[in-house]
């Protein structure tokens, strides 16, 4: 079950602007989702009115501005759907479904978190960071990401007091090295209550093991081919550690405690 | 004096309010559409097909997106019958609109073991049974594909319970309208159709089917032109109603299949993309009918068959 | 030193340069082509489906845009053997691929008679024998539906021609396997498939069938995941080769069909939409075999079966 | 046959605006299909860069300018192919073919030229004229319209020296009533040389039958669901008057001489 009442209907493009060479952050006006969304949940948006693509794109959300009614994602152009959400213009109505899913669990002790953030992963952390910053936890955001083209947000969560450390095996970022290795040499200095994060699943399979080793407890935020993203279609699976049946990614998470998780599973 | 409904009708003794039932599998148990739309819009929900046993459903990827189409192999994940009872009936009860019961088994037994024991549950109103799904190894399809089988399992049930029967046929075969009859001589109320063609994809890169299973269930849009072709020879074929789908996405769509001869219709692959589907398709088959000049949608029905 | 082709290959005794095809009746005899792109590029020129007679073709409106897909009611318009001899393969000679003609009777005989006047004339390289053509009342498809009649015509034509013998099966069937296999023991050297699915639409203001003969074929993207299905099941059933068919539109699509066990695949749809299909998709391919390390693309034709 | 070779590629939008309430002009900067074409002929273009809808939409020429390189078409939104050429921007890439078919006929003697319109039947009208005028021809435009809103290209068509007379039922015309009616007023008053007409069937099919007892000789230009547009599928057909077999509008066309075409075809 989702935690909301998910909201379907048209809402109005504020700005799809290109943030990096191949990533677009796109901002729509919707007040009952930016009312009722939080930092973890996605929105899935249709990207063409026609029948193909067929399916709806979930995103994670990048933005929840309640006092403004909008949202935004942030987005990489990786094919189809997400060129033709590219070239979605000011004013235009975009098809979207959200808040949906459950987002990252903030109840916890989470006086210093830590973000574990990989490419596109990086998308949720601004909306977290800026829950945690209300509350006064700090938080460190461990960034990777291939080559400079790929970096994005930084400035945005420094603004907000994360500290970010990038890592990139072309020698772009701070470190040099995979984000997980990075991982490795932070968890050695440096103590934290509480971990995030969301990339790609080799990365999360390995961040998974550091913190566990590390006993720092973790939130992954998962990805899977969505038919529905509401819990219809029972296509969204990601094995669960009890080694017997699944969780549902679009319901029990994106966001689900890393432990829960087997990442030994693949396609 | 009440509002005359011209889309309300009536299938295998259920009278429904409207023509629209939710497709077996695209609409869980139903909570979430329920979050929606009034679920009284439907004239039955047709829930998530079940089996005596749970299923944990097929691992590894599950859906491939397609041109205009969905591949899907779920494995017929659910909680098994008696969770199934226990577990989602107090809620569906509740609705306002019958509910018709999915079942698929791997054996004969299963098959009859499901219709005694759903026989006598309070708000079960039909069962449609599966004889068509391509996700599950044994069983599934391999019913459905043979005139003697489909009977057979047909027959079965009929024995095993008192409900409407309604049997769920599959669009993989050469002849759908001699599987109809088959089906109607051994005592179905009503035929669905179609599930689920047969298809897969390949990954370019691995050089591997994508599918764990190799195959999966094709629907969506893509097969509105096959299943309305297979609701159309059916028709002709049976004297029983006949509950069509198969990509219907729009009250078009709709239209369509009731001209061609559906009593009911079901919307599958369009409620997952679009969980407003239903309440738009209702809004438009009722200006429909009226735009046609009938007081009732039935009486379009099989209109295309005229000469 | 020649430059090594990674695209030649093979089938049934001819040498092709490049796995790509045309798919009967949807290049009519190439000349439009031509046009558009150096017919060499083509492993094979597969000819629009020719009869013992001129057919006009059906009458009324004969096709129907579909989502991805395309419905096609021609009724095998064309000019008879005679003239098709006469008019079309003085033109087609002079082109740099070997020259497929796609036959289509509405009886036994008319495929022997068929066979028999394409058999010595100069340029025909082989035969496609159209065992599915949805769109003729007699014959046609009926031929393609039961393993005897498919095994039955494929002798007859094989008794009457010395030329490559290609069978081109319907995918309207239960078991396209079990139609291979039979048409493989009855003497066919290559299969391709698949033909179009049986579909329809209706005109929801007219309340009738869109086609006068209500039923047309579906091709396009639309039908991919179940021609490559076919395909895969075919290659696994059957040791010659096959052509394989069905939606192809860009490189991707044309590895998929080799990955699944396809040796050449036909372009219809597609290059009736972008005449420039052929030439994208054989650069893609290209490509393709270069970035797996292959050094012709035979050589990853069925891996999709490999544990 | 194709007249000329088709070129199929990308052409630039120049231009794409509304021009009546439903009624746009798209300019395509296609210098080589500006070169070949000739009035009547027509281009097919790809709506959509994804498979739905998947066949190219076929136009009229409405402007042929050599000189810039450019052509355009006059369109009506009718469903989804027109919607999303509607959206169209300046700069974006367009995938078309052109110039298809066979166009007018204008070596016959064409002093006095008559051109019947019905509806969105008046797009290719301007080229054509555009010939004749450049050979001191002179023509007159018959134009029927069901209001006011769909009308276009009057000003144009006058400008170029076509006289112009508007047929409508609801009495936005000159003429109240069908343009037939008003075509068979005309044909009583006054002789012509040559006829073109371009409009719905019933239109083209009354159209035929008046001309043809004005021994009036008429060429029509038709229209047909398309696949292809060059020849390959054989779909677009329209019976011959000799009852036998098909034109195929695509090749044989859209232009024909009406007595060659059997009207009372439906499908
Ligand atoms: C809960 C969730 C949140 C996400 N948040 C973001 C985000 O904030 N920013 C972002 O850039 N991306 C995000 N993604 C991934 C995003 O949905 C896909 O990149 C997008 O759907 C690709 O669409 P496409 O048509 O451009 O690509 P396609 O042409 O469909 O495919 C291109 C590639 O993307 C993969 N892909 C397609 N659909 C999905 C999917 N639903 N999930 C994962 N991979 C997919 C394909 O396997 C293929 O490799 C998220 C995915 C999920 C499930
Ligand atoms: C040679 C030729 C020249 C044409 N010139 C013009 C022109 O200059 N201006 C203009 O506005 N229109 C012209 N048309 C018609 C135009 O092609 C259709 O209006 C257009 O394809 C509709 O596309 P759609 O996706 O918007 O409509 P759809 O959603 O596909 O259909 C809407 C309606 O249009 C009809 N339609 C669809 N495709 C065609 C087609 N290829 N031909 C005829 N009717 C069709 C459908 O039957 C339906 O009734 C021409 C057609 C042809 C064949
Ligand atoms: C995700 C998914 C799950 C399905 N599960 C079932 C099922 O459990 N039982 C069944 O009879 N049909 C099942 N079907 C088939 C649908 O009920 C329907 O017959 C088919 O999808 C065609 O309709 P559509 O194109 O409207 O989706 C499933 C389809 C999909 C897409
Ligand atoms: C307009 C049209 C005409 C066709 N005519 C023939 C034919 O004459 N003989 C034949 O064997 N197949 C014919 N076919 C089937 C195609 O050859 C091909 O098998 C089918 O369209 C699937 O491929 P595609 O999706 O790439 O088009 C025709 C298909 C179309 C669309
Ligand atoms: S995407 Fe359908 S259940 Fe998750
Ligand atoms: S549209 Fe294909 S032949 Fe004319």
């Amino acid at each position: 079950m989702v935690e909301h009442r998910p909201h379907c209907g048209i809402a109005e493009v504020v700005e799809n602007i290109k943030v990096a060479p191949k990533i677009w952050r796109l901002t729509l006006c919707t007040p009952e989702i930016a009312a009722a969304a939080k930092p973890g949940q996605f929105v899935n948006i249709r990207a063409s009115s026609q029948y193909d693509p067929l399916l709806r794109r979930p995103f994670s959300l990048n933005r929840i501005d309640r006092a403004k009614g909008t949202i935004s994602v942030l987005y990489r152009v990786v094919g189809r759907g997400t060129e033709l959400i590219s070239l979605f213009r000011l004013g235009e109505k975009v098809d979207l479904i959200g808040p949906l899913g459950k987002g990252f669990a903030t109840s916890h002790p989470r006086q210093n978190s830590l973000f574990v953030a990989g490419g596109m992963g990086i998308a949720p952390f601004f909306p977290l960071a800026q829950v945690l910053s209300a509350d006064k936890a700090t938080a460190t955001c461990l960034y990777g990401v291939r080559c400079a083209d790929d970096l994005a947000e930084v400035s945005h969560l420094e603004t907000i007091g994360v500290k970010v450390v990038t890592a990139s095996e072309d020698g772009c970022g701070h470190y040099h090295g995979k984000v997980t290795d990075l991982l490795a040499a932070t968890l050695c200095q440096e103590d934290f209550s509480l971990g995030f994060a969301c990339g790609p699943h080799a990365m999360l399979s390995a961040t998974k093991d550091l913190c566990l080793a590390a006993k720092l407890p973790l939130q992954v935020s998962l990805e899977s081919i969505m038919a529905c993203g509401l819990g219809l279609c029972l296509g969204c699976t990601c094995p669960k550690s009890n080694g017997e049946d699944y969780w549902h990614i679009c319901t029990d998470g994106p966001v689900l405690w890393a432990e829960e998780v087997d990442f030994a599973w693949r396609r | 004096m009440e509002k005359i409904n011209p889309l309300a009708t009536s299938l295998a003794g259920l009278s429904l309010s409207s023509p629209l039932v939710t497709a077996s599998g695209t609409c869980g148990y139903a909570r979430e559409l329920s979050e929606f739309f009034d679920l009284g819009m439907l004239g039955a929900i047709v829930v998530k097909g079940i089996t005596l046993a749970p299923r944990t459903g097929n691992p590894g990827t599950r859906l491939i997106e397609t041109p205009a189409g969905l591949i899907n192999s779920i494995g017929l994940e659910n909680p098994g019958v008696e969770k199934f009872i226990s577990g989602e009936m107090p809620f569906l009860r509740q609705q306002h609109a019958p509910v018709i019961v999915n079942i698929s088994g791997n054996t004969e037994e299963e098959y009859a073991a499901l219709a005694t024991r759903l026989d006598k549950v309070v708000g079960v109103s039909a069962l449609e049974v599966n004889i068509s799904c391509p996700n599950v190894k044994t069983g599934g399809m391999a019913f459905g594909a043979s005139t003697i089988a489909a009977a057979r399992v047909t027959t079965l049930v009929r024995q095993h319970s008192q409900l409407p029967l309604i049997v769920k046929l599959s669009p993989n075969v050469t002849d759908i309208a001699a599987i109809a009859r088959a089906v109607e001589e051994a005592g179905a109320d009503a035929i669905s159709l179609i599930n689920t063609l047969l298809g897969m994809a390949i990954d370019i890169e691995t050089r591997r089917p994508i599918l764990r299973g190799t195959f999966g269930g094709l629907s969506g849009p893509a097969i509105k032109p096959v299943a309305l072709r297979m609701v159309y020879q059916v028709f002709r074929a049976v004297k029983i109603p006949v509950i069509g789908m198969g990509g219907i996405s729009t009250w078009q769509d709709a239209a369509e299949f009731i001209l061609a001869g559906a009593t009911a219709v079901g919307i599958g692959t369009a409620s997952m993309v679009n969980p407003l589907a239903v309440p738009t398709i209702h809004q438009g088959l009722q200006a429909y009918a009226t735009r046609q000049g009938v007081r009732n949608i039935a009486e379009l029905r099989g209109m295309a068959h005229q000469q």
